[in-house]
């Protein structure tokens, strides 16, 4: 098996599909000849010519909106956003239009189709090139939210998401683009949507998190692991539709609880782990349901590092929640 | 302004017309019209007394509707507003469809998900799946017209929307990428006086708005929306340009909102008299009805069996549609998903719970269904 | 003291404003002359002119673009989204532009405006003349978010929004509209931001709630009190910031809590309540956290009224905790 | 396209100038060009040596800048793009105050929180705050000019943007409501040839960018962006009918980047060879510089005092901006809002706390602050 980073392994997971099934368009900003401006899309011009991955103006509302109108007549769009944080313009398209349509016409029409971009901190990319939107897509319905961290699940998680008969948001986490290597099958295969991973198993204490928040945990659960704590690690990469039993058995199994995530504290993802708990199972807990977000203002540039959830402050909570 | 394409002369003479549709066609286009206008009457009514909750109406409108739809096969694509019925009447959708919408009942293709007047079918014709958000299914037309074109078939995107849609942003992105991809999409425009309370001198500056296909480096054109052949030509020629590979077209149809904006809307708070009066003398109708009786295809018989057969299919279907049965509680959760994900389905298992408990709800069978 | 409709409280706060400070500027879509589609701005074009109450193109990026310059330039920009499910083509200007430009730019440029909007279901208005969402907007720090329920509030509440230094997003509950009337004082007065009320004084349960839902748990409770269920109702009303200390002093004070929204379940605001809770307060919890909300799919048109909470599913949430 | 407005020939003749610009502010002008080359290439050897992290050049498109800056006063409103820092030179701005945001540094007014190149000013002149999202600042440039007319003063909004801005939502939103407003506000558009890898040819089908005035009802002006004289000429035009109550205008310069992108691009890979000298040889600094010469306004002398004086500015604006230490952790907190909100407060206090007792954040003097 190829050993790929994550940026690859996405890679890999278009030139597959787009091998596989000629429906499959990609297009976007910079997409094409350049192959984006993090190199995702490299080499597909060229293997598929100009009318499978091409490059648009600059409007995020016209990309999305046409990819709505390529599904519901035959084809297969996966349309890129350059960074997440430019994906506002297109949020009308997204939240009115994608998700909505299979429900507004008794699915009479659907709109198979991938948005991807690459969104998180970690580049010093300050308030526009680093923000974690998962939040205000996740309460979206109609919509499925997907995060990869590791290379082998951005292949699968890809390839399943384009042959989703829904839309699908797919986030890919620029911090682990080139940081991240692992083994990727050659070929096609999926990975089920609306399933966790776990990440790493432990009995102490459950921890919740995502994308690039993924090795940050997984340090913190090793360093914890030396002072005695067992941390369980669970990767939700399928954030909508989320594997509920699962989270809820993750908690219970520990009784004590850390979420982790980028993205600003208030109303984020990490609340509706919270709350999925403390509805369903605050019997069982041991412990408050922590929290280790991002804060709750844009996100800054220098000072990135102090914003982002590191390896310190998931310990610490771990720490907190096993001792309490 | 660019000048206006325009055929039928207030008499009815139309001296350019090159029979471009026979005299069957003809008669048939004029009959959709009377039919629009049958479903609008019935629909007011029945907002009035209270059956329905709201409904749009098109008086004033038909002949760029019909025109359009005349001018295109069923198996092009139409992206239409709210105020397009007529297009999918034209193309064979039924009137007891319509009223299933309108009622929002168990028989309706959205299962009364939707307000009414937003209409959805795939056959007789694909006639999008129309929403509220203003705009929208612009850049959408120009998508389905590229993956068209990427399948190698002649279909075109027809997305018709109104002069208040001018400014928002999917016309903006779909004009301009349909230039550059030079997509087979006609951008049919509207222009009836108003967008709600803002008369369309509000809504731009710019010198009508078939200009605004220099901006996207597409021709544009300037119809008399209340002459039906002129649509019918203009929305011709774009669709055989489109056809040809050589691009998109953006039509303005010059017409007239001859009621309110919905049955919510008040107009004579804002529209002056004097303009609703000039415009009533350009009815289109009547306008198409002098150019049949011109070319001695219509009379009042005809007249009066054609009003009579819309009258009572409307009628029927607005029987039909208020004796069917609302949608079943399960409908609020299927569709969201092809498949129905779990915490939807414990959602609804909840819902049907608590309606066999207490009551107040037709949880029909009593398990959740799905 | 005067006895209006919400409606007309909204009414009295703009011309009250509009009397007081000649900066504040009213727009929005058929605003004017027409007084907007619910009557909301009546008379203001007629009072002030044209130059202060006036009819836009229907652009909402443009209206809430223009409304961010006219505020860094010395008006006090006070517009109008006609429906709240058509914000989203302004969802850029607000959460990437009106959130952002204090902390971007060190404070040297601010936004101090305010975007009203008619919120929620209850019209027979469908999948886009229906939705609730707060949660999108909540989780964007920045920003101000606030939902009246009562007349004197929504007035006190208005001013405090136009005379606030940051952007306001000011949710009208339509629902509310002309259904609910009370006691309004003349002339100008404020309701503190980031303050709760107190609907109801309780002991066994705590309900927490905004805007429509406000009534329906108010009728819920006083069901309940026959049965001899005291509950505590609290309507939030400044959903951000948020009053967090005043929601856990609740929710610990019966240790039982329902939090009721019309807006999806999944990620929506009712899950930063739980959250809250979870993380500071689970060790006084005697029941799980409950949720009573609109469902994950999209606002249904002929079945509205199983689709947003009412008084029969609060209720049995109340008698869920409070028997548990 | 329509015919552009072009005065300095190519051997730096320029017989329709009338004199517009005294002598000294023709110097002053080149002088502005040269600084923003010389902060230019020391930013560009600042991210190579790793010392900044990101910059954009400007290489190309200083005529345009600088032109169109020295049109306007320093109360007018400037809406500015990442590419237009000479804007803010040309009026007075400090190199030092530049570079303290190049470096993200406690002296930066914007406290570190933004990317290289976003500055921010509001003395001594009104340059707005940069975002990075493309577009969302021209209807923010329209909302200012309407408040500045509205409030009865003259200043008017410059809102400057590239080719691919031409195809955001802001564009449309913007020029249509600015059209219709009748805005004292001045549409520059930068077509410099790309968008990021995009040509401008693929980013519209229009007949140049101009062209796209009619479709908002302003006038249109084409100029040659590598000459400062016609870009100065064409804003003040458009500045003096603003003023006036006159409305808008949209103006492309056309002009070319010399450059990538960003520091982070590589344009070998998508620009052809062959367009890159054909501009080079179009240069807009060596174009004033001859027409300087002509005047007898420039000699070898002078362009060594100048250059000299350029560099050693902007040297010691880096070697003070380096020396400056980073923001302190409490600027994450502050001015999200007017007055820090409890939670807000916590997060900070909790942050303070974790740095006081595991290290690696600087806590400041222990309390949290604000
Ligand atoms: C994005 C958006 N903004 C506002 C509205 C509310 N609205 C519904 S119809 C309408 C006016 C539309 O005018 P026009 O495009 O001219 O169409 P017409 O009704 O005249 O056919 C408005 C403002 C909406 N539906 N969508
Ligand atoms: C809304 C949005 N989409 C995408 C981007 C990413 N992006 C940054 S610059 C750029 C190209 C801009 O080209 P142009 O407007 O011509 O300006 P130039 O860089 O040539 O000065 C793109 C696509 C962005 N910043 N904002
Ligand atoms: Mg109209
Ligand atoms: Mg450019």
């Amino acid at each position: 098996m190829a050993i790929l980073t994550l940026l690859q392994a996405v890679n890999d997971a278009l030139h597959t599909k787009m091998r596989d099934d000629e429906r499959v368009t990609v297009f976007g900003e910079d997409v094409g000849p350049k192959g984006g401006v993090f190199l995702a899309t490299e080499g597909l011009t060229r293997e598929f010519g100009e009318r499978r991955c091409f490059d648009t103006p600059l409007s995020e509302d016209g990309i999305v909106g046409a990819a709505v109108g390529m599904a519901v007549n035959g084809l297969l769009p996966v349309c890129e956003i350059q960074f997440q944080d430019f994906i506002f313009p297109a949020f009308d398209q997204i939240v009115s239009e994608a998700a909505k349509l299979r429900y507004r016409s008794g699915g009479q029409y659907t709109a198979p189709m991938v948005i991807r971009t690459p969104y998180g901190g970690g580049i010093r990319g300050g308030l526009y090139h680093s923000q974690s939107g998962e939040a205000y897509f996740a309460h979206t319905p109609g919509l499925k939210v997907v995060i990869p961290s590791t290379p082998y699940d951005a292949k699968g998680l890809l390839i399943a998401a384009i042959e989703d008969p829904d839309p699908v948001l797919f986030l890919e986490p620029k911090a682990l683009y080139r940081s991240l290597k692992g083994e990727v099958p050659e070929g096609s295969y999926t990975v089920d949507l609306s399933t966790v991973r776990t990440a790493r198993e432990g009995s102490d204490v459950t921890v919740f998190c995502y994308g690039a928040m993924v090795p940050v945990c997984e340090k913190a659960a090793a360093t914890a692991a030396e002072g005695g704590i067992e941390t369980h690690v669970v990767d939700l990469r399928t954030l909508l539709p989320l594997d509920e039993e699962a989270v809820l058995d993750a908690a219970k199994r520990t009784g004590r609880v850390v979420v982790v995530h980028e993205a600003p504290r208030f109303c984020g993802y990490g609340a509706e782990i919270s709350a999925l708990i403390a509805e369903n199972a605050i019997e069982y807990m041991e412990a408050p349901v922590r929290r280790v977000t991002g804060f709750d203002t844009p996100f800054p540039n220098t000072l990135e590092h102090h914003y982002m959830p590191d390896e310190r402050r998931v310990l610490d909570a771990i720490e907190g929640v096993a001792s309490f | 302004m660019t000048e206006t394409l325009k055929m039928i002369e207030a008499d009815g003479s139309a001296p350019s017309f090159n029979g471009a549709l026979d005299d069957k066609a003809l008669v048939y286009c004029y009959r959709t019209m009377l039919m629009v206008r049958a479903f609008d009457d019935i629909c007011m009514k029945l907002q009035r007394s209270g059956r329905i909750g709201f409904s749009i109406p098109n008086k004033g409108v038909e002949a760029t509707q019909v025109g359009a739809a005349s001018a295109l096969r069923s198996t092009d694509f139409f992206f239409p507003s709210y105020r397009d019925f007529g297009m999918a009447l034209h193309h064979g959708a039924e009137p007891v469809e319509m009223m299933h919408n309108m009622f929002g009942n168990a028989s309706d293709s959205a299962r009364g998900r939707q307000m009414p007047v937003h209409f959805s079918f795939t056959k007789p014709l694909r006639f999008f799946s129309i929403s509220s958000p203003i705009g929208t299914h612009l850049p959408q037309a120009v998508g389905a017209a590229f993956a068209s074109q990427a399948q190698g078939k002649d279909d075109v995107s027809l997305a018709s929307f109104g002069d208040g849609g001018t400014s928002s942003t999917g016309f903006h992105s779909a004009l301009n990428m349909a230039g550059v991809w030079k997509a087979p999409v006609i951008f049919l425009c509207q222009n009836n006086g108003w967008a709600i309370s803002l008369p369309s001198s509000g809504q731009t500056a710019s010198d009508g708005y078939a200009i605004k296909a220099k901006a996207y480096g597409m021709p544009g054109v300037t119809v008399d929306g209340n002459d039906l052949l002129a649509v019918n030509r203009a929305v011709s020629e774009a669709a055989e340009r489109a056809r040809a590979g050589e691009g998109p077209t953006l039509i303005e149809a010059f017409t007239y909102r001859m009621g309110g904006h919905s049955t919510s809307d008040d107009p004579t708070k804002y529209v002056p008299a004097e303009e609703l009066e000039k415009w009533a003398k350009k009815d289109p109708v009547l306008r198409m009805q002098r150019f049949l009786a011109q070319r001695g295809l219509w009379d009042e018989a005809l007249e009066e069996t054609l009003q009579a057969e819309c009258a009572a299919e409307v009628a029927a279907a607005a029987k039909e549609a208020q004796a069917t049965p609302g949608p079943t509680l399960e409908t609020i959760f299927s569709d969201v998903y092809e498949t129905l994900p779990n915490h939807l389905r414990r959602q609804g298992e909840q819902a049907f719970d608590l309606a066999a408990r207490k009551g107040d709800a037709d949880a029909g069978g009593g398990a959740f269904p799905l």
